[in-house]
């Protein structure tokens, strides 16, 4: 896109020569999502639900078969606007199949007795005639579909986005359908409305700094391309208050999309306020893409600077990591206490930034993707456990769900060891592929910081599983509810994924592996 | 005018739009504000572009306008929502997701 | 007679000069023929416990004459090896049994092998042959017991670790046998578990022979470490070349052992509490075997206590006072067996202190070892009777007049009685005596408190003899009628005290011939005739008899007085041994103990817990910064930023 | 490739814990039995394996498996024994079925299944033999790491009152000196690869490494905290007490009996030969610490009301002396501590599994409301006499030899701490008998006159196990022999010595000295 614009410069307007199946994917995603509007356009209500699902699922299969099908490539696309390498595959096929995963949480409709987890008309008001009258008819919000699938095109866009233009275009397609799905519960409204607005005011004026860090870097550099300034910062070594302004602005960006502290306070209220499903396709999907960003930026564009943006990632990732951990200790609702463990693995997962090696790269996709999985689980297992007013999310109301239903608890417990980095779970594994970066990238101190918040980290786990299986259920307590397939899928193909990429995976440590190199 | 007192400009509306988010307790003026940040950013881009003699700047600007409309139209409905919901747009207003 | 036959055709048999014989090499023969077969003397007394004791109720009727065989057995397996050994010329006496590798590691090899030489036979006859009348005696003594049983289980027990003990061919193996007769007395002692008192005094006889058996332990350990070797050959063979000040350490260290097993001061307190056993018990184990398992050590180890004079004077100290200790407690007390014990302890004082004296002491050590096994043992049986006759009473003042119901046991007790106060030519005199002139022979105040000790000894026996078998009846309401035991157990009584008549006689001279090439012998050097000696220690012996016998023949009142000299006192509290013990180790024992189990819960636990609590309060506090008001997140992270630009600044600068 | 030995000892118990676990509800009692079935087939295994481990063999494991696992950081699934983790695994697959066989009616459906109790402790078998078996350090720290799970649970779920505290405090102890561990572990890899290029976790790859002191010190406090919380060392010990008082006796068993080896293991196979720079600096600290445990642990022991909480402390007393003969770094110390490890295993375990008979019949876990228990149930008195007397190292059982071995072996390089360390002897006669004083003699309390004797079943589960203490005591050589080829490799990786003794013997009395004479004396016999 820059030579597209430098074209523009020259007065001589070229066709630039794009290979359209390099950016394919995010085009699928992007364009079945403009389809996806129409069809709530014409395609009568009855039908839509259906005819909607199945585009969504199969544009992303397609998507992820494009994606695997340019496995190999290493280019700068789209005249040098997307980076087509191994992590952005890696990072674009991850997020695809992680978010097919949250997309059949989404999709489920058996849970709740009055329809699926959202409003059956958002405008409606809560507790209005309206409502009921839509509610009683089973209307459906079948506008969350485009907005999902725009929300997966921006973070497709956010991964290999090469200029920080595409990096800033991406980011907002990401996380605007993301403020309205926030907004969309069917039960306990005014706390996912609350949970919107916050999110939507506090992601503005983070991409309002973002945009104003990229402001300054192009000032810096002269380009928004990110070799054209990691080029600017290695010609041009001394001070300069453009860049490290720019620098600064950036990363807080970035901060606040991967919940890092004090950039995190949104999170856990927007992570409790959110529908669920939607919550988990955040935890998930926005983390992976924010990180992914987050290292392209970090070791392509400012990759020479890392002296000096090291310790200042040093002092965010441990009070990430300490603030995550120690805030959750006493959390009484699982959501919550999953969105402070959330950042508590921001924190750890910043330790693969700085580690600023090819480790650091494998390690932070494969530990992205192993906790996505376990996080799409782990909240598709939160979303079973209900009472009559809808999800029980208080901490008590799980007691003693071990003896009544084994299995789910049984689900939950893996998910929960798998954050706690227990061996033979994925998050073990990602657990030892970023700590074994820093350690080679001489953060062996930080990473010995890191194991005590991990240490601090396992009581809350380990209290849930105390609550789930110690103590004696109560009376009244909630029951788990029997999903439809699509629910039952999701937390079993989580189930599956955190186990086999606990006990083998090397088959995906190559792919991160050979995926470890950025192009630029 | 050299492009520092465009930079100062643009500072200024920038800090302005920031105090603004962190003051104002009507969500519609916090909006505003963080539209403010968009648009200091983009006097900033068109001041560089000004001062690179190329024009990536000045096309981003146009860049950040389109994607500064979507976000009013996203936010709009939100607060929108919020205030048909509470009566009030103030982003102060009964909190119930804390601690 | 087997014994008394074998002692005598030795003073025929080997007719060599017996003054000042230097121990040969230790370096026993590998056995052969019937010596091959010395792991019977083990085997049998085990195979009878282990049988008894898995065996159950099962073996409720036949297994205490089963028993009885088992250690009837091992004499007569004893007999054949010490009749065997007759036949051989005195250097080729050893013999060793390797039975298999025991403890192999690295350098520290510890084989399981026994070692038969001329001490541990003179062990292994007096060990079978009391223990065979001991469980004879106890067939009529525990009739009607419900556990009986078990007691002979235990007394097999015993006897097996008591041979263990004798015939170890290494000081580990030694300790084995050692640590087996503490486990066989703890269960003896303890064998009416139902008393709290008999379960008290076991524990508290286990505990102090374990205080001992830390000597014992750190012996072997420097031993070891000094010579790389834990055999007996390895060692003593060796001892001479050993750094004078790690030997006198070895030797304090096997002295403390030895005054755990012993009851030597400072560790004697187990002894009158092991009382609470069963009388055969208090003879087998408390007077006539285990507890001169010290002396055994003392003697056995006379290398390494030749090659450092200062452990040898402690030993004769420790025998000293010890000597005294238990004369005095002895005349204090009115508890029969308990007079009894502390007359053992004295009595054993007089053999520490020989063994103290070296080469000139350790066959006399040996020799009284011997003769006090037959007529302490003879006069614990004898009290024995008298309990089971007096419907276990055990108050002496309520004694009296006994010699009339109960002649056989006034007889027999009569001869230990005499035998132990040294009377010519009852055993005692042969062996104490010559205790009394060597321990003059190395230092006039030890010997004047050994004659001291013989007239003390003389007082307190003739006090007891006199207050139970003469004067007027004391006897209370229920048991009226004393009467003669069975002859089941007056038999074993006949025979002790036949012994007690003659052994001193038939051994005197014979055993320093026979031990001599093991220990090594020196002829006493003194002063004045051993006529003289005689005659002063008889003279001592004689006024203390006469005291005794003029003060308790009549008016013995039925409570003892209160209005008592200081030191009766303090001997009836057993001369403050166990206060001691009590203020010194117990109370501040109990305290750090609670206060430990304080320190525990609260202080390291209390950390612990601390930390979680302040992590949960650090917690509690936090999470209120999360005010939920959107501003004040963007307030915080705007202070975030100007902290990431501080922290970019900060680097640069 | 020959038979995949370990492989298969490890994997039966988790095939079983699965058959179990898809067994139909209400089938407890096939539950129970195919839960011995399955622990019964390893022990048979490790039984055949142990008969063809070969003593004298130069190489440093036997039965070798090795496949890659996670190349990207050189893992493989290593397995292989040697003397001491062969007995370590002898060990736990002895003391699972019979702890299955005490812990019969241990676990009912009101607590949680009885069938996930029993499926546990087979997940856990197979940890356990795992974690001795593994000679890839990082499979290692997997199965160390996987065995809390099967705990926690064991604990959580089934134990009694206090289960939940006791549960979360093991769990959270365990993981941070494991998360120590996984620091040091990466580190550990990070300098394999420094110095080798591809980095490893092979185990004698990573032996013959030269880690610079400064590195090894670090990495060495990392490994050496988790393994001293897990044995447990004073002062990281105040977990054991809860977690062996909270939960059931046959866990109990397993927790102090097995589990808590693992931290000795490591110390032994991974401190000292990957570490010998820094184990030997660190040395006299520890040996100081070890004492210090071993006085601590007595006297608490000595001052606890609570049956399974007094057990407990003598087991921290005892990891004081496992501990010191490791660190002593004598042939005579390492090997007495193994041989400890086995030993240990054996005495506690009847100990606590005698302690929960108790509670079965009096349902209660003070020691005051005890007392004259001979009198009723003189068959359980006289097993747990003997289970005490071993505690206490009675000469004659094997628990002595292992004892002296670690004093004899301390005394050698720390003269001052062996004699110190002596005296826990006599406090270990006291809370034993101390203990056997105020629960089975005397007069029979009120609340005990009913108990009944030891049955059949309880029976069976402990006299295997005081059979083995007695007949290991009297003829140790076969274990003995089995170890010291290790310790001795042990020594060499770490380039330790034995001191030579003061004198220099006259007399010898070794083997071949027996030998000698023994030859001489058959001719001697024979001319006779």
């Amino acid at each position: 896109m820059i030579q597209l614009l430098g074209a523009a410069a020259n007065q001589t307007f070229e066709m630039p020569s794009i290979d359209y199946h390099q950016i394919a994917p995010i085009l699928v995603v992007l364009g079945m999502a403009v389809v996806s509007v129409l069809v709530e356009a014409f395609v009568p209500r009855e039908a839509r639900r259906n005819v909607q699902l199945v585009l969504t699922f199969a544009t992303l299969i397609v998507a992820f078969i494009l994606v695997v099908s340019l496995a190999g490539q290493r280019a700068l696309a789209a005249a040098g606007a997307v980076a087509v390498d191994g992590p952005s595959l890696f990072l674009q096929g991850s997020l695809l199949i992680l978010a097919i995963m949250a997309a059949l949480l989404v999709a489920e409709k058996g849970v709740d007795s009055a329809g699926d987890a959202f409003a059956a008309r958002a405008n409606a008001l809560p507790g209005s005639v309206d409502e009921r009258e839509f509610t009683k008819r089973g209307w459906l919000t079948t506008e969350i579909w485009p907005l999902f699938l725009f929300s997966v095109g921006g973070m497709l866009l956010f991964v290999t986005g090469s200029d920080l233009l595409i990096l800033f275009v991406g980011l907002e397609i990401m996380s605007l359908p993301l403020y309205l799905l926030a907004g969309m519960a069917r039960r306990r409204r005014l706390l996912s409305q609350e949970a919107a607005m916050k999110y939507f005011l506090l992601g503005a004026f983070s991409s309002g700094f973002f945009l104003y860090g990229a402001a300054m870097l192009y000032g810096f550099a002269g380009t928004v391309d990110l070799g054209g300034i990691a080029d600017a910062v290695n010609a041009n070594a001394g001070q300069n208050g453009l860049l490290i302004a720019g620098m600064a602005l950036i990363s807080v960006g970035l901060f606040f999309k991967v919940a890092a502290v004090p950039f995190h306070q949104w999170a856990p209220d927007v992570y409790q306020g959110s529908p669920t499903s939607i919550t988990s396709f955040m935890a998930a999907c926005v983390k992976l893409a924010a990180f992914g960003a987050m290292l392209r930026i970090m070791y392509v564009a400012l990759g020479g600077l890392r002296w000096d943006w090291r310790p200042m990632f040093w002092v965010i990732a441990i009070l990430t990591m300490f603030v995550g951990v120690i805030i959750a200790l006493t959390q009484t609702d699982v959501k919550r206490m999953l969105a402070y463990s959330s950042i508590a693995h921001a924190g750890f997962l910043l330790i693969a930034v700085i580690a600023t090696n090819e480790q650091g790269i494998g390690g932070a996709m494969f530990y992205l993707l192993a906790y996505g999985v376990a996080t799409i689980g782990a909240f598709g297992v939160v979303s079973l456990v209900r009472d009559s007013t809808g999800e029980a999310t208080h901490l008590s109301s799980w007691a003693g769900l071990g003896k009544r239903s084994p299995w789910v608890a049984g689900a939950f417990t893996i998910f929960l060891l798998s954050f706690a980095g227990i061996p033979l779970t994925a998050g073990f594994i990602g657990k030892f592929a970023v700590f074994e970066a820093g350690v080679a990238g001489g953060a062996g101190w930080l990473v010995v910081v890191a194991v005590i918040a991990s240490a601090i980290a396992v009581f809350f786990y380990g209290r849930v599983i105390v609550i789930m299986f110690f103590t004696e259920p109560q009376a009244d307590g909630p029951t788990v509810v029997i999903p439809s397939s699509f629910t039952a899928i999701a937390i079993a193909a989580g189930l599956a994924l955190t186990i086999v990429l606990g006990i083998i995976p090397q088959p995906f440590l190559d792919l991160a592996e050979k995926a470890s190199i950025f192009v630029r | 005018m050299s492009t520092t007192h465009y930079l100062v400009l643009s500072a200024i509306l920038f800090s302005l739009g920031v105090l603004g988010v962190l003051v104002r307790r009507n969500a519609l003026i916090v909006f505003m504000c963080v539209e403010m940040m968009l648009n200091a950013s983009n006097l900033a881009f068109v001041a560089f572009a000004q001062q690179n003699g190329n024009l990536y700047g000045q096309t981003i600007a146009f860049f950040v306008m389109v994607v500064a409309a979507a976000e009013v139209v996203v936010g709009l409905a939100i607060i929108v929502t919020i205030y048909r919901t509470r009566r009030s747009a103030s982003v102060d207003e009964p909190s119930l997701l804390k601690y | 007679m087997n014994l008394t036959q074998t002692f005598a055709s030795v003073v025929a048999s080997s007719q060599i000069d017996a003054n000042n014989i230097e121990p040969t090499v230790n370096n026993p023969a590998v056995a052969t023929g019937a010596f091959s077969y010395m792991w019977l003397l083990l085997a049998l007394p085990l195979l009878g416990a282990a049988l008894l004791l898995i065996g159950g109720k099962r073996t409720d009727k036949w297994g205490p004459y089963f028993a009885i065989a088992m250690s009837c057995g091992a004499f007569v397996v004893g007999a054949i090896m010490y009749l065997k050994m007759l036949g051989l010329p005195a250097n080729d006496r050893p013999v060793n049994l390797h039975i298999w590798d025991w403890v192999i590691v690295g350098r520290f090899q510890a084989p399981l092998g026994m070692q038969l030489d001329q001490l541990s036979i003179v062990f292994v006859l007096l060990i079978t042959f009391v223990g065979s009348l001991i469980h004879i005696y106890s067939l009529g003594y525990m009739k009607h017991d419900p556990e009986k049983r078990k007691f002979f289980a235990y007394l097999n027990l015993f006897v097996a670790a008591m041979l263990l003990l004798v015939t170890a061919d290494s000081y580990l193996l030694l300790y084995v046998g050692w640590e087996g007769v503490g486990l066989a007395s703890y269960l003896l002692i303890g064998f009416w578990m139902y008393k709290p008192t008999a379960a008290t005094a076991a524990k508290k006889a286990f505990v102090v022979n374990r205080v001992g058996d830390v000597g014992l332990s750190i012996a072997i350990m420097l031993m070891f470490v000094t010579f790389g070797s834990v055999t007996f050959p390895g060692v003593l063979n060796n001892a001479a070349e050993g750094n004078p000040t790690t030997m006198t350490w070895i030797g304090l260290m096997l002295l403390l052992a030895a005054c755990g097993k012993s009851a030597q001061f400072p560790l004697q307190s187990w002894l009158l509490d092991a009382m609470e056993g069963p009388t055969p018990v208090s003879a087998l184990i408390h007077a006539a075997t285990m507890v001169t398992a010290g002396v055994y050590l003392i003697v056995r180890s006379g290398p390494i206590f030749d090659a450092t004079p200062t452990a040898r004077t402690v030993v004769m100290i420790v025998g000293a006072i010890t000597l005294m200790f238990g004369a005095i407690i002895g005349c204090a007390k009115d508890d029969i067996k308990k007079a009894l014990a502390g007359s053992t302890m004295s009595q054993i004082g007089y053999m520490i202190l020989a063994a103290g004296l070296g080469p000139v002491g350790y066959v006399f050590a040996i020799f009284h070892l011997v003769t006090h096994g037959f007529f302490k043992a003879n006069m614990f049986l004898g009290a024995g009777s008298v309990m089971h006759g007096m419907n276990d009473q055990l108050d002496m003042r309520r004694f009296g007049a006994l010699r009339k119901v109960m002649v056989i046991t006034f007889i027999t007790f009569s001869c230990g009685w005499l035998a132990i106060m040294g009377v010519p030519p009852f055993a005692g005199f042969y062996s104490k005596d010559k205790i009394i002139e060597a321990a003059f022979g190395v230092n006039w105040i030890v010997g004047a408190v050994a004659l001291l000790g013989a007239g003390i000894t003389a007082f307190y026996m003739t006090r007891l003899w006199t207050m139970t078998f003469t004067g007027k009846s004391r006897w209370t309401e229920d048991n009226k009628h004393p009467h003669e035991s069975s002859s089941v157990m007056w038999i074993p009584m006949a025979i002790l005290a036949f012994l007690s008549v003659v052994a001193g006689f038939m051994l005197a001279g014979a055993i320093e011939t026979w031990l001599a090439p093991v220990t090594g012998f020196e002829e006493t050097e003194l002063a004045v005739s051993s006529l003289v000696m005689e005659a002063a220690s008889l003279a001592l012996v004689i006024i203390g008899a006469t005291i005794a016998y003029l003060q308790y023949r009549r008016d013995v009142p039925l409570v003892a007085p209160q209005h008592v000299s200081p030191l009766t006192v303090a001997a009836r509290h057993d001369l403050y041994g166990d206060a001691f013990n009590e203020e010194v180790f117990m109370r501040p024992g109990q305290w750090l103990t609670r206060s430990l189990v304080f320190f525990d819960n609260r202080g390291i636990d209390g950390l612990v817990n601390g930390i979680a609590a302040a992590l949960g309060g650090l917690s509690g506090r936090m999470r209120r910064i999360q005010t939920g008001f959107a501003r004040s997140y963007a307030l915080s992270m705007l202070g975030g930023a100007v902290l990431v630009i501080a922290a970019l600044i900060l680097v640069r600068t | 490739m020959s038979f995949p030995w370990l492989t298969t000892i490890g994997v039966i118990p988790l095939i079983g814990a699965f058959v179990i676990m898809l067994l139909p509800k209400a089938s407890n009692e096939l539950a129970k039995r195919l839960a011995v079935v399955f622990s019964v087939i390893p022990l048979i295994l490790v039984i055949a394996m142990a008969l063809q481990f070969d003593a004298d063999s130069t190489a440093e494991f036997q039965f070798v498996e090795s496949h890659s696992w996670i190349r990207s950081f050189g893992i493989s699934y290593s397995v292989g024994v040697d003397g001491i983790s062969l007995v370590l695994i002898a060990l736990s697959v002895i003391l699972v079925p019979l702890v299955i066989l005490a812990a019969w009616n241990d676990a009912d459906d009101a607590m949680g299944s009885v069938k996930g109790y029993f499926a546990l402790l087979l997940i856990l078998e197979t940890f356990m033999v795992g974690v001795f078996a593994a000679t890839d350090v990082f499979l290692f720290y997997v199965f160390f790491e996987a065995m809390l799970i099967p705990v926690y649970f064991l604990i959580g779920r089934y134990g009694g009152p206090g289960r939940q505290y006791a549960a979360v405090k093991f769990l959270l102890y365990s993981l941070v000196g494991g998360l120590l561990m996984l620091a040091a572990l990466i580190g550990l890899y990070v300098v394999s690869a420094q110095e080798l290029g591809t980095g490893t976790f092979d185990f004698t790859t990573l032996t013959n490494l030269n880690i610079d002191p400064g590195t090894q010190k670090l990495l060495f406090l990392g490994f050496f905290i988790a393994f001293a919380i897990k044995a447990p060392l004073v002062p990281f010990h105040t977990w054991l007490p809860d977690a062996a008082a909270a939960s059931t006796p046959g866990t109990a068993v397993l927790l102090v009996g097995v589990l808590d080896k693992v931290g000795t293991f490591g110390m032994i196979k991974l401190c000292l030969p990957i570490f010998p720079a820094a184990s030997a600096f660190y040395a006299p600290v520890i040996i100081v610490l070890c004492v210090v445990g071993i006085l601590y642990g007595a006297l608490l022991a000595i001052g606890q009301t609570d049956l399974k909480r007094l057990i407990a402390y003598t087991s921290i007393s005892h990891f004081g002396f496992i501990g010191l003969g490791i660190f002593a770094m004598t042939t005579q110390g390492q090997s007495g501590s193994t041989f400890y490890m086995l030993n240990h295993g054996f005495s506690t375990g009847a100990l606590f599994l005698i302690a929960g008979f108790l509670m079965t019949r009096r349902g209660s876990r003070l020691v005051a409301d005890y007392g004259g228990v001979y009198r009723v149930a003189p068959v359980l008195a006289g097993l747990f006499l003997i289970a005490g007397l071993s505690s206490l190292s009675l000469p004659g059982l094997s628990s002595f030899v292992s004892e002296f071995l670690v004093l004899v072996g301390t005394f050698e390089k720390y003269t001052v701490a062996a004699v110190i360390a002596t005296l826990g002897i006599v406090l270990a006669a006291i809370y034993i008998l101390y203990l056997y004083q105020r629960t089975m003699t005397g007069p029979v309390k009120a609340g005990c006159e009913k108990m009944t004797d030891i049955k059949g079943r309880e029976a069976l589960a402990i006299i295997p196990m005081l059979v083995l203490l007695v007949a290991l005591g009297v003829y140790p050589k076969p274990v003995l022999d089995v170890i010291n080829p290790a310790v001795d490799r042990v020594m060499l990786q770490t380039g330790q010595r034995d001191p030579e003794p003061a004198v220099k013997p006259l007399a010898e009395s070794g083997p071949a000295k027996q030998e000698a004479q023994r030859v001489v004396g058959t001719v001697e016999g024979g001319a006779r």
